[in-house]
């Protein structure tokens, strides 16, 4: 692979990596609120997957879904501002975290309840198939949203209709604080799919190259035939679940294990032992994700805050302003 | 002078003309729901049309609720039209997650990048003893949530007219269409097209009291209204029609010169949109009221297969005439 | 087998039988209303699963039950009352045909939305598991419901807690008028179950022997281990969906081609030819039969009404008269 | 002289002790839910009861909430006493299927055969920033059921004394917990137990309007008390504590004293809660009324996530209060 492509790669996990150590003590000076989850661990999937994806194609994610936004090209400043709260957000500050929605890069959100976005995808895979469109609709959840009936029914819907979606299962081994061996009766998820007749396999979702080359062979089946495939992307988080998360149901071993699969240094030593990345390049790129970060902060912090008189705007397309009972 | 021509129509074919007619008019446009192809629809509404529009367009699901809701929502984001069909509101339950938190929440959580044009259609109401699991009224739940515009044909113009303007809303609409009144049949205009979407209507004209229906309960409340007229006194009767948002300027107009509201729901009575409904008289027209509002609504029961209990539990014309009179007779 | 077993699962397929052409006669007739679900055809798998379970075994059934309850030995007498909405139908009248329930026999319903019992009965084998009881729970469903999420939550919760509970998938191949392969992307139901690490396996379900011995064969494993089991019953209705279906979904050779499997005349026909049978027992059974129906219908027609006082009776334990806000 | 001692304790130790207590005294009580166990419950309620019951009988249920809801009602059914941890009210949806047709249908449905004895757990409401698919206040759909008991503590003591009485009902009971409450601290009798779940709470007397609030709203009703106080007028505050049932005698007792009543509710206004007691007050005080009933509900919006946005969208005391005022200046 060309180094250039994989400077690419690597530039785009290091940026979510810092992207995700800014939010987390933004959260603790409390610049940010909320719920927030962290991607630090998972990088190399999000990388991966938007790297076989064409610019027209859609994306349905989840509330652990700043790296799947930013792989996609949600610009910087945009996530940022959203992250507080801002009306330069890339939701105009009302999603937060957790409802990323970005309109040109096709970005279909930021869905927080729990398997909730997979019907969604299964639709726009619908759309565009009625519309003859060539298009794929990637869309990410996790290991826990399996059990849920809306995969279920989802999954069905799509190898029934043979729709185009790629479908992303991130499988870090834990729903919050929940084992896979507890989630699933059957812990091989991509044996599941394989129960609705959809193409499926498992990844090493610490390899971005691993994830990227299966997420690039699936979209190419799905473009030409248009049923849809199932990749079950091995990973894990290094964080807590989320900010509020004491983290007391893995063991620091587990964590420290999978830490030396950390889908960063893996990759930079594989370029480094290729002779496609040297210190200095790996110092000058640091530099500028921290450049990047340090304006966006800056900007967020100054961007301006939607007026309290707009509060019911958006509620529907034509109610601009508050109204007593409006819908 | 003009003349009307009209045919003769069932509130059935009304609403599958209009499906036809907005198919026919617009290539985005699908119905999808189970059983409306092969099967002619559960209420026999799409019957037919399988054979003008094939599969791909009249497309049947299968029993998955939240995933052919869901998928119709993700369809309306790429650019499609669609007309979700629910069998009835019972199972609508298992799609509410979707409805709720995606279909009447992306524009808002988007920031107003993500507007969702579907038209959702069930069936709702009692009246046929299909007994608990399938007879309740929750379209109050639907008229709840922000985001949503929900609407209750209860005539044959309002089955034709109302689908081509929710179709073309830019957000998501629901449209309940109470199971007793498909085969309601009367004469329809051969041109009948588009109604507004925005307005109650004014059913009856009345002087001593207003009665407000909606649904399946306008007939109920006309009823009543004969019953009342045959004693003397004169009832209007307000269809609500667009039950998200409510036209409170029709209802308040009628109130204030009647003086007196009688608020009838097929919904159970705690919790009803008839207490919103209600509340929002007394709230704007406290001191134009002569007697509280009345309700009249379905007793707190999951209904009951036989018939004479079924009848018991929902309202009738008798007890919305004596409501009506309670209001001036007092309690 | 036993010509006397053999002869009480005759006498249960016909009992069942003849009661669904007595409601359909009774629908016509307009002293059965709401929605009627006839079970003709599909009799083997209600007898023989039924023959298989013990009286302290519980079932959970559907909307098409009137064959679960006959033989599960809910009292004819009590479903026909109830099939007449009167109080001494064994849901006092207030489910009708589609909610019929008998605590006696552990027949907790009718339940007629698809799929909605079937977490029911996997709670239940949790009681039963809790409470160190070893009893089995047997839950019936149709190929439509295998479609719904809560199928699939239900299933992998049973096989993860490895509960008592037996799953009988009613594979009559339609759901109202949607074919097999318009309800699922893998029409092999037996095969979705194991994705669930499930035990799991077909059975012609036109056959009541081959019922009896699958789940008898199950129901051993279950009350064994624990484990949940899933039985793909193949089989078909001779009738339409409801009263109010047309039938137009289906050809005429293929349910004239079904027909030539009756479950009944297939049974007779291998008893007589085993010597277990003749046409005197036959005209016997058929007599005795009628005449039990014939007293049924009498007894309905003739049993008292709920009193419309006691409308919002059974809404709460407590409340046993209308009270204008009750709960 | 009774010496009464009591233990510094928070809304969520107080819960958690109730929970530990019921378990403690009846072998057929199991809590099951979303991360209960090992995580120690998403809001920390079932923390260290994972150690003292062990697993079977603090249950983490995968992601699967019709299921484990499901599955809570047939356990029910099947003799346990089961309470089930839904994380919050808008995931509850994915159960309300279960919770309308089965939990609260069942025993009608079988002519009273097949009682429910099931308690929900959830936690409800906004104020956390946690934007709009975790903010909403559904409850009030929940106390529409005819069959279901609804409950709202809104003290420490409720928190403590509203579960034993819960488990102890024959049929299904929900308690709805504001996540803006776990952390209220306060001192708690270290005999604290059962309280009563049939009654309204006058949780401060007044005579010239009638506060009416539950869960998170009571505080700030209180606080709208104090703002009013400071104003000269005397404001009394009515904590509904049972949804469902409401208790009208408390209600109107308290409206027909101060003729002024003021109904708070974080439900979006229309179709709340906060109708139906508006209606009630209308319908039985009429003409004990000097204004009309006034709500101050939450905009109806889906809930934004940034603080100024989410403080303007929820009832305050500054809003409650200026509600109480226009009762006696008028709109
Ligand atoms: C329907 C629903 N139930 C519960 C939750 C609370 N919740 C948020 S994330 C989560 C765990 C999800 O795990 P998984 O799908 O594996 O994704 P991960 O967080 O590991 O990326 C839970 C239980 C929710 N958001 N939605
Ligand atoms: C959740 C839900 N959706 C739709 C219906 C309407 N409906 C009743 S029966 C049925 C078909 C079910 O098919 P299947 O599960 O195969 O059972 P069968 O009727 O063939 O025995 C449908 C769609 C329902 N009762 N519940
Ligand atoms: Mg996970
Ligand atoms: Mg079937």
């Amino acid at each position: 692979m060309s180094a250039k492509h994989r400077q690419e790669l690597l530039r785009t996990m290091v940026l979510i990596r810092r992207f995700e150590e800014s939010c987390a003590e933004l959260y603790s000076a409390t610049r940010i609120r909320g719920f927030l989850h962290l991607y630090i661990g998972e990088e190399a999937v999000a990388t991966g997957v938007m790297s076989a994806l064409r610019p027209d194609d859609a994306v349905v994610s989840t509330y652990r879904e700043h790296g799947h936004a930013l792989a996609r090209g949600v610009p910087l400043d945009a996530l940022m501002a959203e992250m507080f709260g801002r009306q330069t957000g890339c939701s105009r500050g009302r999603g937060g975290s957790m409802h990323l929605f970005h309109k040109e890069t096709h970005f279909v959100g930021g869905n927080a309840v729990v398997a909730g976005g997979i019907p969604l995808a299964v639709g726009l895979a619908l759309a565009d198939r009625m519309q003859g469109r060539d298009r794929v609709t990637a869309c990410f959840f996790g290991d826990g949203a399996v059990a849920e009936g809306e995969f279920h029914e989802a999954m069905n819907l799509a190898a029934l209709w043979r729709l185009p979606v790629l479908f992303c299962c991130e499988n870090n081994r834990y729903a919050m604080g929940t084992a896979l061996a507890k989630e699933h009766a059957q812990t091989d998820l991509a044996l599941r799919a394989s129960s609705y007749g959809m193409a499926s396999w498992p990844v090493d979702g610490m390899d971005v190259e691993a994830v990227e080359d299966a997420a690039t062979r699936a979209v190419e089946e799905i473009r030409g035939g248009g049923a849809p495939v199932f990749l079950e992307l091995r990973t894990y988080r290094f964080r807590a679940h989320s900010m509020y998360d004491p983290d007391r149901y893995r063991t620091k071993e587990e964590i420290a294990s999978w830490r030396t699969h950390d889908p960063i240094p893996t990759f930079a030593d594989r370029m480094r032992a290729e002779g496609q990345l040297d210190d200095d390049e790996l110092v000058a790129l640091e530099a500028e994700v921290a450049g990047l970060l340090a304006r966006a902060v800056e900007a967020a912090e100054q961007a301006p805050r939607e007026a309290v008189e707009d509060l019911t705007r958006f509620v529907t397309s034509t109610a601009l302003t508050n109204t007593a009972a409006g819908r | 002078m003009t003349t009307v021509t009209t045919v003769e129509a069932t509130y059935r074919e009304a609403m599958r003309e209009a499906i036809a007619e907005a198919m026919r008019a617009d290539e985005r446009v699908f119905l999808m729901g189970e059983d409306v192809g092969s099967y002619g629809g559960s209420f026999a509404v799409s019957l037919g049309l399988l054979e003008e529009f094939g599969p791909e367009r009249i497309r049947d699901a299968p029993l998955s609720e939240s995933g052919f809701v869901g998928a119709g929502i993700g369809a309306a984001l790429g650019g499609m039209r669609p007309i979700v069909e629910i069998m009835t509101v019972n199972f609508s339950l298992l799609a509410l997650d979707q409805i709720l938190n995606n279909a009447a929440s992306l524009l808002h959580m988007s920031g107003g990048q993500f507007n969702v044009p579907l038209v959702i259609r069930m069936t709702t109401g009692a009246g046929r003893q299909l007994a608990a699991q399938h007879s309740h009224s929750l379209e109050g739940w639907y008229a709840h949530i922000p985001g949503l515009r929900v609407l209750a044909p209860a005539t044959l113009e309002d089955a034709r007219g109302m689908l081509a303007p929710a179709l073309a809303d830019p957000d998501p609409v629901l449209i309940f269409e109470h199971g007793s009144l498909y085969n309601l049949a009367g004469e329809l205009p051969t041109d009948a097209g588009a109604v507004d979407i925005e307005h109650a209507a004014i059913r009856r004209s009345g002087e001593d009291v207003t009665l407000i229906a909606y649904g399946g309960c306008v007939g109920k409340a006309m009823a009543a209204a004969d019953l009342l007229a045959a004693e003397g006194s004169s009832a209007e009767v307000v269809d609500l029609r667009t039950l998200r948002p409510l036209d409170d300027a029709t209802i308040l107009a009628s109130v204030r010169a009647t003086h007196r509201a009688v608020v009838v729901d097929e919904g159970w009575r705690s919790g009803s949109l008839a207490a919103e409904v209600s509340a929002r008289i007394t709230e704007q027209a406290f001191y134009d009221l002569d007697a509280p509002v009345e309700r009249v609504c379905t007793a707190e029961v999951p209904l009951p297969y036989p018939r004479h209990l079924e009848e018991a539990a929902l309202p009738q014309p008798e007890t919305i005439a004596a409501a009506a009179r309670r209001t001036w007779e007092g309690g």
